[in-house]
């Protein structure tokens, strides 16, 4: 252990001299506090990991790794549940504060108050965005999030069946199966329509077969397109049971129509577009909404505004018993740690693009989308599936190209290539066997769009 | 003052080369007729920044000052590690993008889970879980999957009554029923009360090792083979791994199934309540049931596995918390070897020294060395019309963040205990300190309690009111407008 | 507690792949043998952290609050401007490296030249001047040189008593000998005196226009057609350029030579006293005189031009702060034509709004409309036993930054002035709030001067001691160890 | 002017509303304001500069740009007063705070005590480095801090003449003269000798000729050779002129013995390579060090160590009588602003490599210089010149290989290729016409060296 003694680990602060004092302190050698192991199978000679890298080492290293991932991209096409937009140079810039970044939890709310208040703020933004009356301070992702929605209908409604629209991303599906299978709760599916979206009547049908504690129901849903959400609330509602909505793509907030004017019970989704980088999958922001008369059922942290001893404003967490710490196996979800930093970084992003610069980056969104549908289409190898439904910024398309070519054609652009649909997943079109769910953002700038463009002409 | 309430109409920060028209996006999408404006606040980019900025001074972080909080260990987070996972090249990925073009971050995830194979003593590791009750219901899923494959009557889990409160959450999540393990007069788990609730209705032990008290779990092996023996699995919270590194690995302990928190042990920053990252390890038999998808090398070519024939699903979107892995990916690699055996060592000796100091004043409930985290007594003030969250309050006007309190709830324990994590990233003068501060403010006590009732009293604001919030629910902007 | 002050012999920040081989350096080179051990201070990086997080949050900085500090145009620093100038693309240039492999970064210096050039109706510019002062002295040598080629007996130059004390320090520094034009009574040049001094023996005036006052310069075009006449050349100090941009333009005023400060006007931050940037323009008959190299743009590559036969020679090692022009060329860029004129109109707009708001109680000088700033009394205060350093004090404890006091000086602005500059940046509320402050603070003064007398109360440390200091000259660690 | 109206700018808050009742208040309108150019020729149809971008066009207008400059570099055999070094992430992490980026020159020292405090952390380590009495706060760079130093002896000692060293960085000697000819200063060159170090009969020669103000020697020098600046020193004083001692490659702090030791009155140099990157030539950073007998003389900014009302400690800026706003065109100097940040930063760093850390460096450059010098000399194409003398991370190669060989050679090295030096400024080798400065320093990594190697052989 003779390079402990030389201190040369810069995170590790205590030299051999100290270490000494404070074991003279202790009483004891080290040895002697580790004898609780004996009997105990201990590591011998180490543990087979390599010598530890310097800072400048690291670097090196991580170059040369990260130099094995392709180029730049400046823009995807995929979409699918993650989004590449603009993250303005101000959002990280906060949310990296270290004030924000080198905390823990807020439990003690005096020394607190930076990441109290911004989440609090956040919870103030959902609350809006979903038009619903209440938002916890973040879950995990939109998949677990929406999992953990109908475990909370199923608390409330008790009845051992979910439905599940087919529309809906199908690693939420999976997500929701997983969290769902040890409670014995039944996942149907409701069949989509031959317009891309829930079949009304199979709602009706299924609603009617037995009963159901939920009705999951994305939009725009996987497929891009948008829900007739307030007429499925309707339905849904007829039949007793809680209706979820759910996104993906959290930039529709800023147009579409959610929350309690279609009825729903719970509103979640994923906040990754709002302001979060993609990084391979996460973290993301799980984002949860919901009615106030469910304040004793959801899951997860919330903050709420108090005062201090002398009147002044003060924010802290709050509705506490309903979780883990307090109600142990009883808690309404074994939630504790969430996305909490991802929730400020969201917040920051609305404060900085505002009420209208929110909703012009929603507009630019569905422009770009239907630019790049045109511009598709007009190359012949392409054309939309469900082109009598409205999409956001993702849609289908089908086409002569296929997969492996698609890509190789587009490799000299730098975007990410379109998700290929598989087989079946959507109606066959004529001539045009392969399907694609393509998505644009603003990111998609004229000039790129053309590159894109040229290539699968 | 919050950011609507410093909203002026007309104001903006928002810097794209487009404005809003809505006349073309509602020509495309009739739906969007429907919805009403929704208000959010229109700030300036510099009114945003103070705002911003100054809320993050408020804040009480490791990068400003010692923050003892046990079991959330609460170490350095090196800053090399955030300009890695700030590199576009990981940052702007897509993850469906294919693995052909991901070799570099896919290199990276599959390097960590060897590293955490190595570690712990494990078979096959998921990167997937968000955070240690994520990890802890994924783990759960997959005990409660093999189960019903293997023994389906197995429907109970037995959780010591010293355990952190997402086990038991996480196993009744997990479908399972809860039953509770009392602790022995040691701070161990009760071999005899094991050996009476663990039958063949038990489906699984969580335990915590060290547990929530800082002390190893002496009797290990024999409740590894009792266990075993009655067809039980074993699970370990890992939260507490910081201690052992190098030292002794749960998976030679005998246990199937392991959780992590990457952001206690491998120094990710906790952010004020997450993101993190809780990979979860098994042994073989059990790595068909890990969720899809796996990360593998092939032929020198890292992919993703979906294959995995008794998979419980998924439980998220995508993979995991990509950046909080490369996060602890860093670390270890710069920590290699010796660095993670020292860390262990040093953060030991650490939490032994500070109990050193600190038990003339506030005794531990039994005189055992401890592991990574010392559970101390304040229950002596009491006399002094004081209780334990006085103390607190009163510790943050001499600078410090107070240590985890109330917590755990078992007997002895039941009562005025704080739970103090230093980990290896102190200085012998920042405990020394800290111990200072604390026997200063037991002199308080009883000289000047009122010093501490009213504390704390240099913060930005004062005692806040917990029970005035849950009367008066305003937990948004909306609410606040409505009263 | 300085970082001396808490080193613990052995411990250590350092990361690198190698450890000290002073033998083997020895052996290499003898002289290492001569020195003796310079004791540096040795610390862990959380420590260090901890150091300089805590040090910065105890800094007020135009992110924290509203720092109206007049003739320093504290305006926002755009963080898109940081991320800019962090990019390694441009970090990571040696400036020696052959212009071919730099034409990035020659395009944005030769960019930024010809924006300046157009807002400032010059012909040509040297980007090499680090900050105000050595922009001005840059100018001056520039006239210095193009005197002793036309006009060696002029070695005088003139400059208005209201002026910031760089320009007669870098007029001095150029050669020249400083002869002091006093202000007229509507606090611009007094025309009589100027008619007087301006001789055959004068160079040149030195103007900042608007001046420090935040006055226009009424009679420039008589000023300009009056020193030129009788053969002087005008020198611009441009810090106050920021209430011009889009209106009016020091070249079509008839200056000469002009110098900018990047860091006021065109946003880049100023770091606690720099780095900052301050190009040099010339009229075309001076530019062989700039300083080489220059960046020049030839059949569409950039290049350095080291071909001006009357240069001054270098003012620094290489060619001035490319970091810090990075960031003003972005600010240029995204706020364009239309952008910055809207910046002076709102500078122009809030000190106005600023001096009506507070005139009734802090009353100007002059009744005229400002331009960027405005200079208001506090002399009334005096009856009470308040001077002007202690209503500034007093601001601190409102959360301000107090504005620049004690400056100018002279008649009738000689005593207790400050000069507030609130900047474009600043929202109306921000001004109404200040405003407000300075209101209660004057309601103060009256009614409990000791709570301005012993201001301020809420800061890290209360008023501190300037006598103290130059009495016990302690300005390192080594002197503290001496004592 | 309807766009300024419209409030797009999203750096200037001022809505139109607002700034009408702003100017309501004032009681005039804007043009009234402006009254006061009348008669001067203002702006007509707006400046000839092209629209605003916003930030996402900037983001792109700025990638384009940049992708002009050639690829990544590792490391440099470029040197001659800039030095690519590895800077630790944490340096410029905590010197981005904002409570340093965004403040100005510490006025108020109760509300900027972390400036403060900084830049006298950063002055302490200044006087151990150069083992002087007193450190100003920094100037711009080396090469103006040169000059100021010059300058400054003139002050002092009135003589018209001053001697730099043949052997002083060429850019630096050129800001000397530009610094010192309107004071009608003759700057006179001391010769090298064969060693590449001064030529001691030429300095003595010269300084008994006529009185000088000060000499001025750099170490190592610009052909990278450390001076002997404890002789240089003595004959120096002998004839009572001020010592100037200054350096470009702070490094060399590390292990060379500067300041009193040598009988220096003033050192003064660069510390660009104290965790700063070289940014294409700034800002960089000048040190400033000299005698406390200077202290009415020297330029610059210095924080002392004061108390505040209450006995605490406090810091403050002191010695102001010398400076241009006390004194006007008395002062010591013109200088305002200087490199405040930039100093903070080098405290930072040597704060984090701490003592032996700095030590191990200068040691490595020194190791790495010589590996390079060995590699190439086992290529055949080069030898070193100046062979018998010590250096420290530079030193002057003579080569058969022409300068626009040597850089196709490199081009697909990551690193900067070597300073081709001018015909005449040193020796020539036989067979080998062209020489370079080149430099090392560590990060010219092994395996990074291997390919510089191959590329050369
Ligand atoms: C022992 C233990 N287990 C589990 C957890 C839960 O971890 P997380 O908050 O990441 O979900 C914690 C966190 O406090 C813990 O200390
Ligand atoms: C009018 C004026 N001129 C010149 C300067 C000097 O600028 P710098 O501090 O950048 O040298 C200033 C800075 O305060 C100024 O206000």
């Amino acid at each position: 252990m003779q390079s402990i003694e030389r201190n040369r680990f810069s995170f590790i602060p205590a030299t051999g001299d100290e270490q000494q004092a404070m074991l003279q302190k202790i009483g004891l050698q080290f040895d002697d506090i580790v004898k609780c192991f004996a009997g105990n199978s201990c590591v011998e000679g180490g543990l087979h990991l390599p010598d530890g890298l310097t800072e400048d080492q690291m670097v090196e290293y991580w170059d040369t790794m990260m130099s094995r991932n392709s180029g730049p991209r400046k823009a995807s096409l995929l979409g699918a549940g993650a989004y590449m937009h603009f993250i303005p140079a101000v959002v990280p810039h906060l949310a990296s504060l270290p004030g924000f970044i080198t905390a823990y939890t807020p439990y003690q709310p005096e020394i607190s108050q930076g990441t109290l208040q911004s989440l609090f703020e956040f919870q103030s933004f959902m609350v809006e965005l979903t038009d619903m009356e209440l938002a916890n301070c973040s879950m995990y992702d939109g998949a677990s999030s929406t999992a953990e929605a109908l475990l909370m209908a199923h608390r409330v409604k008790k009845a051992d069946r979910v439905l599940v629209a087919a529309t809906v991303n199908p690693n939420y599906l999976a997500t929701v199966r997983t969290y769902l299978e040890p409670h014995g709760i039944a996942v149907d599916v409701v069949r989509m329509n031959d317009g891309g979206r829930v079949s009304m009547e199979d709602l009706e049908s299924q609603l009617s077969a037995s009963a159901c504690s939920a009705v999951l129901v994305q939009s725009p849903n996987y497929l891009g397109i948008i829900e007739d959400l307030g007429a499925i609330g309707t339905t849904v509602h007829a039949h007793d049971a809680l209706f979820v909505e759910s996104f993906t793509e959290a930039m529709a907030l800023g147009l579409l129509k959610y929350g309690v004017g279609n009825g729903a019970d719970i509103v979640v989704g994923d906040g990754q577009s709002l302001g979060l980088s993609m990084s391979f999958g996460g973290p993301h922001l799980g984002v949860f909404a919901t009615l106030k008369k469910y304040n004793r059922d959801f899951p997860g942290r919330i903050v709420g505004e108090s005062i201090d001893t002398k009147g002044r404003q003060a924010f802290v967490m709050t509705l506490r018993a309903r979780e883990q710490d307090i109600r142990r196996e009883k808690a309404t979800s074994n939630i504790c740690s969430n996305h909490a930093l991802n929730a400020l970084t969201a917040a920051v992003f609305l404060g900085s693009v505002g009420e209208s610069g929110f909703r012009a980056l929603a507009c630019e969104n569905v422009a770009k989308l239907q630019k790049l549908i045109s511009g598709l289409e007009a190359t012949g190898h392409f054309t939309r599936v469900f082109k009598q439904s409205s999409v956001f910024n993702e849609a289908v398309v089908a086409s002569s190209i296929a997969p492996e070519d698609m890509r190789s054609r587009l490799a000299g652009v730098p975007v990410f290539p379109p998700l290929a649909l598989a087989r079946g997943v959507v109606p066959e079109t004529q001539g045009m066997p392969h399907t694609y769910l393509v998505c644009a953002t603003e990111m998609l700038k004229d000039s790129l769009l053309e590159q894109v463009l040229g290539a699968l002409s | 003052m919050t950011l609507y309430e410093k909203s002026v109409a007309g104001r903006s920060a928002f810097s794209f080369g487009f404005e809003e028209d809505r006349a073309a996006a509602e020509a495309c999408v009739p739906e969007f007729a429907r919805a009403t404006v929704k208000p959010l606040p229109q700030i300036s980019e510099l009114d945003l920044v103070r705002h911003f900025t100054n809320l993050a001074r408020t804040n009480y972080g490791v990068d400003t000052g010692f923050y003892p909080l046990g079991s959330c260990t609460m170490k350095y987070n090196p800053k090399i590690n955030e300009r890695m996972a700030a590199d576009p090249r990981l940052t702007v990925r897509h993850p469906l993008d294919d693995a052909t073009d991901n070799q570099g971050v896919l290199q990276m995830e599959f390097e960590l889970k060897e590293s955490l194979q190595e570690i712990t003593g494990m078979d096959d590791f998921t990167l997937q879980p968000a955070c240690g009750a994520h990890g802890e219901l994924t783990g759960m899923l997959i005990i409660h999957a093999y189960m019903r494959d293997h023994d389906a009557k197995r429907t109970k889990v037995l959780i010591p009554d010293s355990a952190h409160g997402t086990n038991p959450a996480s196993a009744s999540m997990a479908g399972f029923q809860v039953v509770t393990v009392p602790s022995n007069e040691r701070g161990g788990v009760d071999m005899d009360a094991l050996d009476k609730l663990m039958d063949d209705t038990v489906a699984a032990i969580m335990l915590t090792n060290p547990n929530t008290v800082g002390l190893f779990e002496e009797n290990i092996t024999q409740i590894a083979e009792l266990v075993h023996a009655r067809g039980g699995l074993l699970y370990y919270d890992g939260a507490n791994l910081n201690a052992l590194m190098g030292l002794i690995r749960p998976g030679d302990l005998g246990f199937d199934v392991v959780h992590l928190n990457l952001h206690k042990t491998f120094a990710t920053p906790h952010g004020g309540g997450g993101p993190g990252a809780a990979p979860v390890g098994v042994k073989k038999f059990l790595a068909d049931y890990l969720p899809i998808p796996v990360v593998v090398c092939r032929d020198g070519q890292y992919t993703f596995d979906e294959n995995r024939p008794h998979t419980i699903g998924r439980m998220s979107g995508f993979y995991g918390n990509t950046a909080v892995l490369a996060r602890a990916y860093v670390y270890i690699k710069m920590m290699g070897r010796d660095g993670l055996l020292a860390t262990s060592r040093a953060a030991v000796i650490n939490a032994n020294y500070v109990k050193a100091l600190l038990s003339p004043y506030f005794p531990p409930a039994y005189d055992r060395p401890v592991m990574h985290e010392t559970v101390l007594s304040a229950k002596g003030y009491d006399k002094y019309g004081v209780t334990l969250l006085d103390i607190s309050k009163r510790l943050m006007d001499y600078g410090y963040h107070p240590p985890t309190i109330y917590f755990p709830h078992f007997p002895p324990y039941a009562e005025e205990v704080m739970m103090v994590e230093p980990t290896e990233s102190e200085s012998k003068e920042t405990m020394d300190l800290f111990c200072d501060a604390l026997i200063k403010i037991s002199q308080e006590a009883k000289e000047n309690p009122d010093l501490l009732l009213s504390a704390p009293h240099d913060t930005v604001v004062t005692r806040v009111n917990e029970t005035y919030a849950a009367r008066h629910l305003v937990t948004s902007h909306r609410d606040k407008k409505g009263t």
